[in-house]
């Protein structure tokens, strides 16, 4: 395979970052008293987002030698990496200039806020068209794909500005419901997403199912069961599902808190899992 | 930096075959040794002698030289010369690259001719070191900058190069015994001597900076 | 060693390398010129850019190829165009090997080896003394039958070493053929009178390979030749337990049991005489012995052939039947190394069954037939300057004991045995890796360690060279100057090694060099007062050209022979094609051309193991290449190939390592399961299984061969019985 | 106007690597950098088998993927057809190395530029004839101008019927006869 786990954390960050970002945007608009979460999105956003750059150009091994080179980046608007850099071109300053006001106390004003929103909308489903336009991969050239990527952008970047609010602020986030339930909800999006992903594409073509193959049953499997599927969309659902349907009552003792950290950082790992398989497990289409 | 020059110089001389006489090359490598700079121990005889024999000799052995053709690209890649690019252009492990014509160049340019025993590796590491060494006695410290960032850049991969060619010769020991004693311990001496090259290089282009 | 050189000012001990005072301006001159500006000013200036033509050394071929260089350095390698045998393109070994006069693994000075077996550095001098009173020590005790030399042909080593044995008063001068096509050419001399012959590809409509492949063993020009053949539509019958590389200009595939051709061929032959198929005139006109073949033959009936060979009987008569219509016009390939070279006990036989089944199609010098063509050769050459060399005394050794064996080429494992008892206690070797692949590398090494003195001439320290008292280096084909090379065929050509590059490392000389300064320090000296420009001149100026013109163009085509078809004058005692030959008879062998199983008969559960080339490897010269290795590597070329049906039984899938053992060693290697293969045979390319630790990119990858093969010779011809041998398989749990 | 193509004969192919190598000294390649790749197929059970070996090279698509998904337009084609690399402007993202749908895409580890088979283009003119073409020991190898029917390569194309290796994936412009 072509990438590595370089471009996997460039792919899982940049989809996080999108989603922390959206994730203070809901925060502010309907728990606006809810300050440390929201901050929290808005500074983890840029943070991601500069971490995933730095690592895609450390793997981009020309442009390392010559950086001047990247501002070629922008020719060719055909190519969707030429849109993802438009699209980050508009939300990375965004994110950071939000950022910087969270961090100086000051308001953020609304069309900034609407502008982010759009931009790490369109973040997020960049990745997913990146791998999506390739028709040498089953595994990636299939419509889900996206959908998974965004899906899984939103519940990585809520995860993460839930794991911030959970530890800094964690009476005030115990009641923010509609978080703890979208949490539930796109956790069983994605899992229905994947499943009806991994059907459509085994069933589309013989690489599409050897690739399916090496994920559910083959060389990826540990990885796939073990990291993506339990860790990464079971485990979260059960532990945040637990509380809002079935107690409905607010969870205060330490071991809720350790067990909602543990699904938190499950669906990072999730989310970070998802973009190494869909890389590493991707069979071309056979040309002879 | 003439000291610093001259030390390098020393101990750059270390990977030429001395024969009998090695004794002599290292008293002088320990008396210009610069402070904070670790000179290796004089190995003993039969030790040096592999060394000589088996792996400073072209075609012996555990070959592992200090040249600097046989760790960079044989000719530009880009075929910038006027022509197509070249029959092996970006091979490694290939004598007389372009660092060599490079060097040629520059002796030509002082009057300076090479030993016959050199004239396929006018990029040995005794020579650049010496030529360096020139350039420092000289007073040129701009030439000595240029020479130590074109031409001394490569002393770890041959370190590397000498370890790697330690490691194959445990996993495959030889027959003899001794021998390989001898051997094992000529090519961990090479890595000590290659070390101390390269630091004392550093040092020599960080004085220069 | 280094004599010492004037003191440098920096510190009156020091020694120094650079010799002469640098001038103290140019040092002390501001904005020296850095790498990047020289290349960049290389770049707009276009350097000296220089064509030179010379000869390939890839293997036994010697293509012409067009070296380009730039400021003196090797830049690009093609075909030469008006080379017969490279027409204008050059094989991957071609390219490959240009690499080795910058190569890291090459020999750059003398080396002695120590007692404890490490080899440490000589000089020339030195060693060239210290041989010299060796020489001198056995020919006073043993005389000069006790010395011998091994080349593998090229175009000086075999005038020079020749000459320089027969000065010392040695008639031991051997080729590599033993190891290579001794018992074929041996063979075809014994039918035909000529020692090898080519098939009329441009006219043919049938041919029949026995265990060749053009496409592994490359010349050029003879895959040229096959593709028009197969683009006209001639039938190309391969004979050979797997599908080779040939396989793709195919009509069919015959599989067949290793070692069984003969009983195929004669089949066929029975075919031919029992139907009345064979051409009656030239058998009446043109052979002797006819009635004694034909009666013998009747008994190899095709139901007969099959039990032997397991080919179908059917298929024998079809064979004969498609042959006998295509006849004049059709032939069976001579081959090579593969299948009758020097394989097992009946190849001997087996070339002559060949040459028989040609006589009964009628179809030497036919078109489209099977042609024997003349050589050019050189006149002689003026005695006053080029001192005639007297005639050795004494026979040479073995040719008592093979006396079938080719006069040019004898049995270079007359050596081995004459290290082991003694009557043979000097030995030379040049551009020769006998251990590693002329016999069982062990057997080779037990002799020579017996031997007084063994001297290796090679570019690189190969096994033989290990097993050497001392290792000269020559330096590689692209460096040195060798006497012409003549190319005989329809038309006859003369080509030129010239040096196209300046010797990279002023320790190695040529193979003339070395072989005058051995004559001066053995005392023959006076036999050697010429350089090899002038020898050359002499020797063009014999056949109406000279040194110049061929170093202008390159290749020379010298008068035309005038070469027709129809039947040739056959070279044998009789004058006439030989179905039976009395020298085979005082050879102790049944003169008639008939049966000789195989020595080797695998039991149950055994394999036969069967060897061969690959296109981008010579024999064991070349896996150390940098740009060949990496090949080898990449697509894991050193497997061995097992059937699928075998794999299957043996639960063992493709790329598994297996343990292949034999009587004489095992050894461990990756697997290939492919249909190409006979089931019931394995194939092993010869190429690797290096074990000499200078050679750090071959040492250790894939197996040898000839290890595993016993040391068995041919009767009465001597080459090594190299597929004689029955092996076991083992998967390895890892 | 001229478009340049090849045709490759696999029915004459020997698998001796002879084009990998020529072609990896003319362009300066490392060892293990190759811009051809052999893929050997077998079809059938012993006895009755075909074994064949197809080398492979960038097909100088004219829809090519890799030029089409390259962000800095790096990869350009020429305009007789020739799909290139400006090496001034390549980042090495590998992005190119993902689309192409035959693997024939290769890192340059001195550089890291992602580079292919160029048709031996050099001073604005492909190869006459390209290393491997010159160098095929059995003439497997033709090149031409696609857009001249009296050229060899049109001719023998015509003849044997060749086609792209797989003309549903992209519009390749090299013609395999097998």
């Amino acid at each position: 395979m072509v990438w590595g786990s370089m471009i996997a954390w460039y792919l899982f960050l940049a989809g996080a970052s999108a989603g922390a970002f959206l994730t203070s945007a809901f925060v502010e608009a309907k728990y606006p008293d809810s300050v440390k979460m929201r901050v929290a999105g808005r500074i983890i956003a840029p943070i991601f987002l500069g971490i995933g750059l730095l690592m895609l150009m450390l793997d981009a091994e020309a442009g390392l030698h010559n950086p001047l080179r990247f501002f070629y980046l922008v020719m060719n608007p055909g190519s969707v990496m030429t849109l993802g850099v438009y699209f980050i071109c508009v939300f990375m300053p965004v994110s950071v200039i939000a950022a910087l006001l969270e961090v100086l106390r000051r308001p953020v004003p609304k069309w900034l806020t609407w502008v982010g929103i759009v931009s790490a909308f369109c973040v997020a489903a960049y990745t997913g068209f990146l791998l999506g336009v390739v028709k040498a991969y089953p595994l990636w050239n299939n419509a889900i794909l996206p959908v998974l990527f965004v899906v899984s952008a939103l519940s990585a970047g809520l995860a993460a500005t839930s794991l911030v609010g959970l530890v800094t602020d964690r009476e005030r986030f115990e009641r923010m419901w509609l978080i703890k339930k979208s949490h539930v909800i796109l956790s069983a999006i994605e899992m229905v997403v994947l499943v009806t992903m991994l059907i459509i594409v085994s069933s589309g073509s013989a690489e599409g199912a050897a690739s399916v193959a090496s994920l559910v049953s083959g060389q990826y499997a540990p990885m796939f069961w073990g990291g993506l599927v339990l860790l990464g969309l079971v485990a979260p659902f059960a532990i945040e599902g637990y509380p809002v349907f079935i107690t409905r009552k607010v969870e205060t003792s330490t071991t809720s808190m350790v067990v909602s950290v543990i699904g938190e950082g499950g669906v990072l790992v999730g989310g970070f899992m998802l973009r190494l398989l869909v890389i590493l497990a991707a069979l071309p289409v056979m040309y002879l | 930096m003439q000291k610093r020059a001259n030390y390098v110089r020393a101990l750059g001389a270390l990977f030429a075959l001395w024969g009998a006489d090695y004794p002599a090359a290292y008293e002088e490598a320990r008396a210009g040794a610069i402070e904070g700079l670790s000179v290796p121990a004089v190995p003993s005889a039969p030790v040096r002698r592999r060394l000589e024999n088996e792996v400073l000799t072209l075609g012996s052995l555990a070959a592992t030289l200090p040249v600097e053709s046989l760790y960079k690209p044989w000719a530009s890649a880009s075929g910038g010369d006027g022509g197509e690019p070249a029959q092996f252009g970006a091979a490694r492990n290939l004598l007389l690259g372009d660092s060599a014509q490079h060097m040629r160049v520059l002796y030509d340019g002082l009057e300076l001719d090479v030993p016959p025993a050199y004239e396929a590796m006018p990029d040995h590491v005794a020579l650049l070191t010496e030529v360096a060494c020139l350039y420092a006695e000289a007073g040129n410290g701009e030439a000595v900058r240029d020479l130590v960032a074109d031409h001394l850049d490569w002393l770890d991969a041959y370190e590397e190069a000498l370890a790697a060619r330690l490691a194959a010769l445990e996993a495959r020991p030889l027959p003899g015994a001794q021998h390989h004693d001898e051997l094992a311990a000529a090519l961990a001496h090479g890595c000590e001597l290659a070390g101390a090259l390269t630091r004392a290089i550093h040092d020599l282009s960080q004085s220069l900076r | 060693m280094q004599e010492k050189e004037a003191l440098m000012r920096c510190n009156p001990t020091r020694r120094t390398f650079l010799k002469g005072t640098a001038a103290t301006a140019a040092l002390a001159a501001v904005g020296t010129c850095s790498v990047t500006a020289w290349q960049a000013e290389r770049a707009e200036a276009a350097g000296a850019k220089t064509q030179g033509a010379s000869l390939c050394n890839g293997c036994s071929s010697k293509c012409g190829l067009v070296a380009t260089t730039l400021d003196g350095r090797l830049w690009t390698v093609e075909g030469m165009e008006a080379h017969p045998y490279s027409k204008g393109t050059l094989c991957g070994r071609g390219h490959g090997t240009a690499q080795w006069a910058y190569s890291d693994g090459r020999l750059t000075q003398p080396m002695k080896r120590a007692e404890d077996g490490s080899f440490a550095p000589i000089s020339w001098d030195d060693a060239f003394a210290e041989i010299g009173a060796k020489v001198q020590e056995i020919l006073a005790e043993a005389g000069p039958e006790a010395l011998a030399i091994v080349q593998d042909p090229r175009p000086s080593g075999k005038y020079y070493s020749k000459r320089f044995m027969n000065a010392l008063g040695s008639a031991n001068v051997y080729t590599h053929a033993a190891a290579c096509n001794l018992s074929k050419e041996s063979g075809i001399q014994e039918a035909t009178g000529a020692s090898n012959y080519s098939v009329d590809f441009p006219n043919t409509k049938m041919v029949v390979f026995i265990g060749r492949s053009y496409g592994d063993g490359i010349r050029p020009s003879s895959v040229k030749s096959l593709a028009g053949a197969a683009d006209k539509g001639a039938r190309v019958v391969i004979v050979d337990p797997r599908l080779n590389n040939t396989g793709i200009f195919a009509t069919d595939w015959v599989p067949i049991k290793p070692g069984t051709d003969i009983a195929l061929l004669l089949g066929i032959a029975n075919v031919l005489v029992a139907n009345d198929l064979y051409d009656h005139e030239f058998v009446e006109q043109f052979t002797v012995g006819f009635p004694e073949f034909a009666a013998q033959v009747a008994e190899y009936t095709p139901a007969w052939a099959e039990g032997v060979c397991d080919v179908p009987a059917d298929t024998i008569v079809e064979l004969a039947e498609a042959l006998a219509a295509a006849a004049p016009a059709c032939a069976i390939e001579p081959s090579w190394r593969a299948a009758f070279g020097c394989a097992y006990q009946n190849s001997f036989e087996t070339a002559r069954v060949v040459c028989a089944v040609n006589a009964l199609l009628g179809c030497w010098g036919q078109k489209g037939g099977a042609l024997i063509t003349s050589s050019p050769k050189v006149g002689d050459v003026d005695p006053a300057k080029f001192p005639e060399v007297p005639k050795p005394t004494a026979k040479r050794v073995g040719d008592a004991e093979f006396p079938l064996a080719l006069s040019g080429t004898g049995t270079n494992l007359a050596v081995l045995n004459g290290c082991n008892d003694g009557t043979v206690q000097g030995v030379f070797f040049y551009n020769s890796n006998a251990v590693q692949g002329y016999a069982q590398p062990a057997k080779w090494r037990e002799a020579l360690a017996k031997a007084k003195l063994v001297v290796t001439i090679d570019v690189q320290m190969s096994e033989t060279a290990l097993a050497s008292d001392y290792v000269l280096p020559e330096c590689t084909v692209l460096e040195r100057m060798e006497l012409p090379e003549f190319i005989g065929g329809k038309k006859h050509y003369v080509a030129l090694r010239t040096p196209v590059i300046d010797r990279v490392h002023p320790e190695t000389k040529s193979c003339d060099e070395i072989f005058v300064g051995l004559a001066e320090a053995c005392g023959v000296g006076q036999y050697f007062p010429f350089t090899v420009e002038e020898l050359a001149d002499a020797q063009l100026a014999t056949v109406g050209t000279s040194l110049d013109a061929v170093r202008e163009a390159g290749i020379v085509e010298l008068a035309d022979p005038g070469f027709q078809f129809g039947t040739p004058a056959f070279k044998t005692p009789t004058e006439k094609f030989q179905f039976t030959s009395a020298k085979v008879a005082e050879a102790g062998l049944n003169p008639v051309i008939g049966y000789v199983p195989r020595l080797v008969e695998p039991a149950a559960g055994e394999f036969s193991l069967i060897g061969g080339k690959q296109g981008i490897h010579s024999h064991t010269m070349t896996l150390n290449l940098e740009a060949l290795n990496a090949i080898s590597r990449e697509y894991q070329l050193e497997r061995l190939w097992m059937a699928a049906s075998d794999a299957a039984e043996l639960g063992i899938a493709d790329g598994d390592t297996v343990e292949l053992s034999s009587s004489e060693a095992s050894g461990r290697v990756a697997v290939k399961v492919t249909e190409r293969l006979k089931p019931g045979v394995l194939f092993l390319p010869t190429h690797y299984g290096s074990t000499s630790p200078y050679l750090t990119r071959a040492q250790g990858f894939g197996l040898n061969m000839m290890d595993f093969i016993p040391l068995h010779l041919e009767p009465a011809v001597g080459s090594t019985m190299s597929q004689e041998v029955a092996v076991t398989v083992r998967k390895v749990e890892d | 106007m001229t478009r340049y193509g090849m045709l490759i004969n696999t029915k004459k192919c020997v698998g001796c690597y002879a084009c990998r190598i020529a072609c990896q000294m003319v362009n300066g390649l490392d060892h293990e950098e190759a811009f051809i790749k052999f893929d050997e197929v077998e079809q059938g059970t012993y006895p009755n088998v075909y074994a064949e070996v197809v080398p492979v090279q960038c097909m100088h698509c004219e829809d090519a993927p890799c030029e089409a998904v390259c962000p800095t337009h790096a990869t350009y084609t020429t305009d007789s057809g020739v799909v290139l690399v400006d090496e001034g402007k390549c980042i090495g993202c590998k992005y190119c190395m993902a689309a192409c749908p035959y693997g024939v895409r290769v890192q340059i580890e001195q550089t890291g530029v992602i580079e292919k088979c160029r048709f031996c283009w050099y001073e604005g003119e492909p190869g006459n004839p390209p290393r491997c073409v010159n160098t095929c020991v059995s003439g497997a190898r033709i090149f031409g101008d696609l857009d001249d029917p009296e050229s060899e390569i049109c001719q023998e194309i015509a003849r044997t019927n060749a086609q792209p290796l797989a003309s549903d994936l992209t519009a390749a412009k090299i013609y395999y006869v097998r």
